[in-house]
């Protein structure tokens, strides 16, 4: 490992002294927590980061995840104690600047998506995806339907199948036509009277764009059904089109991909949803309601399907995407997604000498390269591109999604990317391409950690210090 | 001059071109004020921050779940490295080794605290983490009911209603005895029902450490799930002690913000036995080609990018970074620090009810019983009325208890940290002396 | 334990005797209070800052040298990484190219903006950089004067006085015209003298950009010494085609905030024919072993450690970290973003002297001439007193010239930057309307 | 170099408008600065800094350079507009703050010096030496004395004879005993009626405490001199003795060494004077006066020496090392001292078998080995100790300074680093003493760059990239 483990450290003796303050009996008898002083605290923890990748790196291509630069305007406004200590049950007196920002913000997605009212309570995009499965549901209900199946693409992301099932619905998956597409007559026999929801990303996971969405939402709404959109990939249409223009019902917006905060090695993200007015009474409480200078929240709403999370949403990410978007404005936004699609194209022309990228131009934000060819030629799997491309300082693409590209690599440069860094990617993957193969299928062969078992990891389950001590002692 | 090129390169004479495939019915505008400079934004998001009025200029004595605690600055110093803070979840591990080293002792410090074998490296916040047990208590055992407290915020309540929407289970609530402890009497006959789990808190709601929890494990065969304050377990036996089969709780008092309620940190963890059926992403230790330990995130295939439609849980961005802040936090502060924080915490809250209780006309604390760092305290006037009261003062009240359980409406749920001095409190009282 | 174990290595068994060689006579104890946690430190920090109020909080109207810019959040994020601000001057360079090579840049960006051969790397400030250059000039040439210009600010003609002492060389002041710019024909007959620098500023102290400066090299053969605001020179011929041999300034325009007037950025440029004659550190492109081009202090047989007592200064640490802001800085705006920056102060101070221009009794700009971001204005009322009265409106008005310029005592030196809106200009000039 | 210079990138065409303007005849009329987009600034930037070591990255055993760690919390407070957005000639209304913040540093250390009086104007420590001269100067002439000499001891900092030379003294060094510490004869030798003052570092830089300083301070004010006490070491005896205590009339104090706050590479740092009070009308203008709650600035000081920079001092770092103070407090600044003696004698002791470390025990806060035997030896000089420290990561102490101790390796490890990083250190130091010469001589060997060449850069004197292209046009 990097560095020694912080629990891995001895303690001195002694029981955190407890008497007085916690019932008889209820005293913690040992504690295994080594305090480490702040110099080497920072050096154990610095160490950790700088043997971590993230955008400030170098090039992040990761298909579907978006890897915006995080702008630092951001973190300043961030840290300000009017963000960092507000509480979430304040009275509203003292809470006006968050409730002025939050009610800003819906309207600013309402503007983007050409829906009528955003709730920004989600923590992420999944999260977004399960709090409209439930308002999906309670739409249906409150209409005395019961409706039990939502219908997703086989190209979708995991989290829309899941959040669908959470919420206790039966899936209904449509196989993808042979251009990428959905497959409008699956669609069709896929639609019923039990149909609640199709969920559609547009563009798809494959940077298509579904042309035929607007057929698709009759079809839908037809039957009954709502429409669906995951908004993971906005990135690509914004300023040319809108889930609103498109037909949909209900959106969700990822602020960490669309709207440039950061992901935090993992998250916080934020996860906004967007509807139509007929949706409105469904979204979750408190609702920022009122004017400027006398917001206050309304949780008077009888048909909200109520919380999704404790909080009224990741605040900070709200305000650093609502700054985003004041210092982009229409114009920089329309031309980030402009620049982003660019950049795919230019990206996929540069490699597609020596990778299959399968399926039609143009392409939006992102394309599905194919590593099939090398893998049958030299054994070479996406996988080991992957491995390789870590050697020469490029965080790889998304590997194995979408599942129906064979060997997937799954592409997304960004608009931040300028010419030179497309073209050092688009080096590095065609020289991998053409590299020995015993060198590829042995990489990474550079810095501090060679290719990883992870099975090993499956097998054994160490999940923590404590566990490992407890094998250790066996 | 590089776009001419690209587009060159590409093919095509017009940026337009590669938008041909978005047919003419669907476009439409973007309607939205042009740009600003940096300066400029920045300006504009202060001048609406402006507004609000944080808890050093009006001192709060909210907790219910956010507490005002002192975020150490090497914590904040390290969740700014940029390295961390840009990077995605650790998708490719041999480029990952520091996040997934951070949230491998973030999930060892859980563990500890909790004396659990293992912990997910996060979940949103405290109120999911709970609507997860529940549903992998379904995934564990049957039974037709979920037993937790009724004294639970109406957004936790709330949260882990929709959590189990899916699931068939229905939620039974049982109530509390009159030292604000679980009522053994209203909880055990529910215990014969058909249970799928059962959920206590300690310290609960009421901010009381409920000895009672201890009491639980024999009662039941069904999953038991607690949910904790992670500072309070500086002081308390752990849950991994008193049976639990899942342990849940917010982080956000180890070293992140109130942050106007979120991101929390939803802590997991659970018995070794059950983490195949785990929600949420877990780190790993295992090997790298040469032989050295090395993390990688693990049994994926629980998770929603392989499982999908049968996935233990939909969640794929979590709270990571909250969790390496908490990583550091612990590792700041190791047992004796966090031991004196939480002993600090008690008695904050120990002297506030002390002197509320001179009020003539307030009870201090409500219930007489073991309290961490927050107290009922119940009030002459309606607390709602009396927080706009105090709101004028310069000072921000409890929480009311009314919306949450609403035969408690005329108390009062009052937090008190390291955060007020002897000054702030004293101040606090006295408005409170003259307005009630 | 650890500390048990280490006085065992040393073989001593107490901890004072490692002091034993400190004479009882001289033995004395520390009279401060006990220490704080971090949390109090931070809070009794804090409580004092509290009094101050800000420019943000009063809008402010100063200059002189120190000006309120907007600081580009990059800049910050960078000075903060710990690599940088945690590491000494890189007296090993393999360990420090990251040090070394934004030093370069900034020294690149120097000399582009100066249109100088080479640069240091950073001298404490504007002033002591005039000293400093000062002093060079009594290395690279005889003569008994150092000629400086009457309109300089007491802070900087005192330590051009300071800096003097030690050559021998005396100071001569000449004066201004009557639209601000240095007066030939006072300085002409000087410069007969036994010279031995010439120093002007361009804009000088009045704000004036002064196109009499290109006037100079023909006149004079003793080394010219030309003072900048690096932002001006965006717009301005810079002193590289004026014929300077040195070039200073301060660069805290540059990415660095105000900060209560210190650290300023010391800008030394000069001629590559000198530059084995500077003061201070300078970094130069060199090569590796391994053939690389690589960066490495040089030139240190010219400074205090090598040649000691006859060093051409004695500086040692500078304010390396604020050059690497400025070079972050300058490279995030680059040309064009650097010139619009500079042109909005010329149009803010514009706006500001044409707003004053209408209050009856105030005579604004006091030069006509082409001003940068300041101008003096005079004012019917003593300045002194003035901002008194200001400050009570929560305003914080100009530099009052008396104590810099006798003759002036009733001229004010107005700054005015991007920092200030229209709203800011128009409720400060509302506010003077009022009290004039 | 590490990435490519950014001024060796392109740049549209054109030049600023400046017309209207400046006068005519003065516009600008060519800038080559090419701008980069935030994303790559970043990127480099950030990439530069992991090419550089800090003592955050490791140990960092400087010696005289007290390399303690930078505690966080002054970061924190450094950022506030309090401190950022403050000017130096506010009216005093707006400046309270930062006023008695400086009353009560100059306070605090008046209290740990045992000086009557401070400024906290010069901007490091050569400056306040520099300040200091002036004032003995402007003392003596006060006195109608016109003393021109100066006396050094050979193992005194560069900085004391440049900064006595620059304010037009003669030097007088005189050599250290065989004990390395101050010759008294040659002092008395050195001394007469032109002697204006004497600087003497205690604990001298060798880490020897000059225990006879009571009697060289008689000796100097005998003949009507005064004694300078350089603070750079003072960080060895806080709590135990002080300049006060031991003699002295002025002091200058480092406060980026002992007082923890942040190098940055070079600077900014602070270097604050304290004098006796027969001295105080001496001390820059202007001073800070009045009360709590009342302060100002007293410029009406006849004797001042006047300005020695435009600025009150460096108010962030002040600001900084009186949060230290204030942490720290008296016990724990006298610990502070204590445990860098501790640390210094432990590791002396763990290297002593393999590097000879001249004169006698105890050491204070830094000791200074010698790497004579291994030049002799095996031709393995100090520099060459030095560059194979590198590739073990950590940082080499200061070499060939003191001069009076053949192939010094100046060692000063602080308080800050635990047992086991000390250990680490002199393992990789002891190792190197017993490794093959080859491998040494052609460290470092890891990381980035091979070893440096220091005689082509001084040859070369290329020192922007304006010259680097004048060169390649010819
Ligand atoms: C297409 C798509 N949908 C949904 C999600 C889920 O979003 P989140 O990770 O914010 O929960 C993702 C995230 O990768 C995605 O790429
Ligand atoms: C003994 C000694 N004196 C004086 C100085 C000069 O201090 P500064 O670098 O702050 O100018 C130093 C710096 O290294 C030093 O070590």
């Amino acid at each position: 490992m990097i560095r020694r483990l912080i629990m891995d450290r001895e303690q001195e003796g002694g029981a955190p002294d407890a008497s007085g303050l916690v019932p008889p009996g209820m005293e913690r008898r040992s504690l295994h927590m080594p305090a480490v002083p702040e110099p080497e605290l920072l050096r154990h923890y610095i160490a950790l980061s700088r043997a971590n990748f993230g955008t400030d790196s170098g090039p992040y291509p990761l298909g579907s995840c978006t890897m915006k630069h995080n702008p630092k305007y951001a973190d300043r406004l961030a840290a300000s104690p009017k963000v960092t200590r507000m509480h979430p049950q304040m009275e509203d007196d003292h809470t006006q600047g968050c409730l002025e920002l939050m009610s800003r913000m819906e309207a600013a997605l309402c503007s983007i998506s050409g829906m009528d009212a955003v709730s920004l309570h989600p923590a992420a995009g999944a999260h977004g995806e399960y709090a409209s499965m439930l308002m999906v549901r309670a739409y249906h209900r409150s209409r005395g339907e019961d409706r039990d199946e939502v219908i997703v693409p086989d190209s979708a992301h995991g989290t829309n199948p899941a959040s669908a099932a959470m919420a206790g619905f039966k899936l209904v998956e449509i196989p993808s036509g042979e251009d990428g597409l959905v497959d409008l007559s699956a669609l069709e026999a896929a639609l019923s009277g039990r149909s609640a929801a199709f969920m559609l990303t547009n563009p798809n996971t494959l940077g298509l764009f579904e042309k035929d969405v607007r057929e698709m939402a009759s079809m839908v709404h037809d039957k009954g059904a709502l429409l669906y959109y995951d908004g993971a990939n906005l990135n690509a249409v914004m300023g040319r089109t809108s889930p609103g223009a498109m037909g949909f019902d209900i959106v969700h917006f990822n602020l960490h991909k669309t709207f440039a905060t950061p992901h935090g090695g993992g998250g916080p993200g934020s996860g906004p949803v967007g509807v139509r007015s007929f949706l409105e009474p469904f979204l979750p409480v408190p609702r920022v309601v009122g004017d400027e200078g006398c917001r206050s929240l309304d949780w008077s709403r009888p048909q909200s399907i109520g919380k999704v999370g404790s909080a009224l949403g990741n605040f900070p990410v709200l305000m650093r995407a609502y700054a985003y978007i004041l210092r982009q404005g229409g114009d920089g936004l329309k031309e980030a997604s402009a620049r982003a699609v660019l950049n795919a194209n230019y990206l996929k022309r540069r490699i597609e000498g020596h990778y299959e990228v399968p399926f039609s131009d143009p392409r939006k934000h992102e394309f599905v390269a194919s590593a099939r060819a090398l893998k049958k030629g030299k054994g070479v799997r996406a996988l080991d591109v992957a491995k390789r491309m870590i050697d020469q300082g490029v965080h790889p693409p998304t590997i194995y999604f979408p599942a129906l590209v064979e060997e997937a690599l799954m592409i997304e440069p960004t608009e931040d990317e300028s010419k030179e860094s497309l073209d050092r990617i688009a080096d590095v993957m065609n020289a991998i391409a053409e590299e020995d193969p015993e060198t590829v299928l042995a990489a990474p062969l550079e810095g501090p950690v060679g290719r990883i078992d992870e099975s090993k990891a499956a097998k054994d389950a160490v999940l923590s210090f404590r566990r490992l001590r407890a094998l250790r002692d066996v | 001059m590089d776009r001419k090129e690209m587009m060159e390169t590409i093919g095509i004479g017009f940026e337009e071109d590669l938008f041909e495939d978005v047919p003419a019915e669907v476009r439409c505008h973007l309607p939205l004020p042009p740009g600003m400079s940096e300066r400029e934004t920045v300006a504009a998001v202060e001048s609406i921050l402006e507004r609000n009025r944080h808890m050093g200029e009006a001192p709060s004595f909210l907790g219910a779940g956010c507490y005002d605690h002192y975020v150490p600055a090497a914590v904040d110093h390290i969740v700014s490295r940029s390295e961390f803070y840009t990077s995605y979840t650790p998708y490719q591990p041999e480029m990952s080794q520091g996040m997934l080293q951070a949230l491998f002792e973030y999930q060892s410090h859980i563990c500890e605290l909790t004396a659990m074998d293992a912990a997910n490296c996060s979940l949103y916040d405290g109120a999911t983490a709970l609507g997860e047990a529940a549903r992998m208590c379904a995934r564990l055992n049957n039974g037709e009911l979920f037993l937790a407290p009724r004294a639970m915020s109406r957004e936790k309540l709330s949260v882990l209603r929709n959590y189990l929407v899916g699931t068939g289970v229905g939620i039974g609530l049982y109530g509390w005895d009159e030292d604000g402890g679980l009522d053994l009497d209203d909880l055990g006959p529910r215990l014969e029902g058909e249970v799928c789990g059962v959920y206590a808190e300690c310290p609960n709601m009421f901010g009381v450490i409920d000895a009672r929890t201890d009491l639980l494990r024999p009662l039941t065969e069904a999953p038991l799930v607690m949910g904790v304050n992670p500072l309070t377990l500086a002081l308390c036996k752990p849950p991994g002690e008193m049976g639990a089969d899942i342990v849940v709780g917010d982080g956000q008092c180890l070293g992140a913000h109130p942050n106007f309620g979120g991101p929390g940190l939803g802590i997991f963890a659970c018995r070794q036995e059950h983490v195949r059926r785990m929600p949420g992403r877990v780190i790993g230790l295992t090997e790298d080609s040469r032989g050295q330990q090395a993390f990688c995130m693990t049994m994926q295939t629980r998770e929603q990018h392989i499982r999908r439609g049968r996935a233990t849980s939909n969640i794929c961005t979590n709270v990571a970074l909250l969790a390496v802040g908490a990583a550091v936090h612990m590792s700041l502060l190791g047992r004796d620090g966090l031991s004196s924080l939480a002993r600090e915490n008690v008695e904050r809250a120990r002297r506030l009810m002390d002197l509320l209780s001179e009020l003539d006309n307030v009870v201090s604390p409500f219930f007489g019983n073991h309290h961490f760092n927050e107290f009922l305290a119940q009030m002459p006037v309606r607390p709602e009325k009396l927080n706009r009261v105090l709101a004028k003062r310069g000072f921000q009240g409890g929480l009311p208890m009314g919306p949450h359980v609403p035969e408690l409406g005329d108390c009062m749920l009052l937090a008190s940290t390291e955060m007020h001095d002897d000054a702030t409190q004293d101040a606090f009282v006295a408005a409170l002396r003259e307005v009630l």
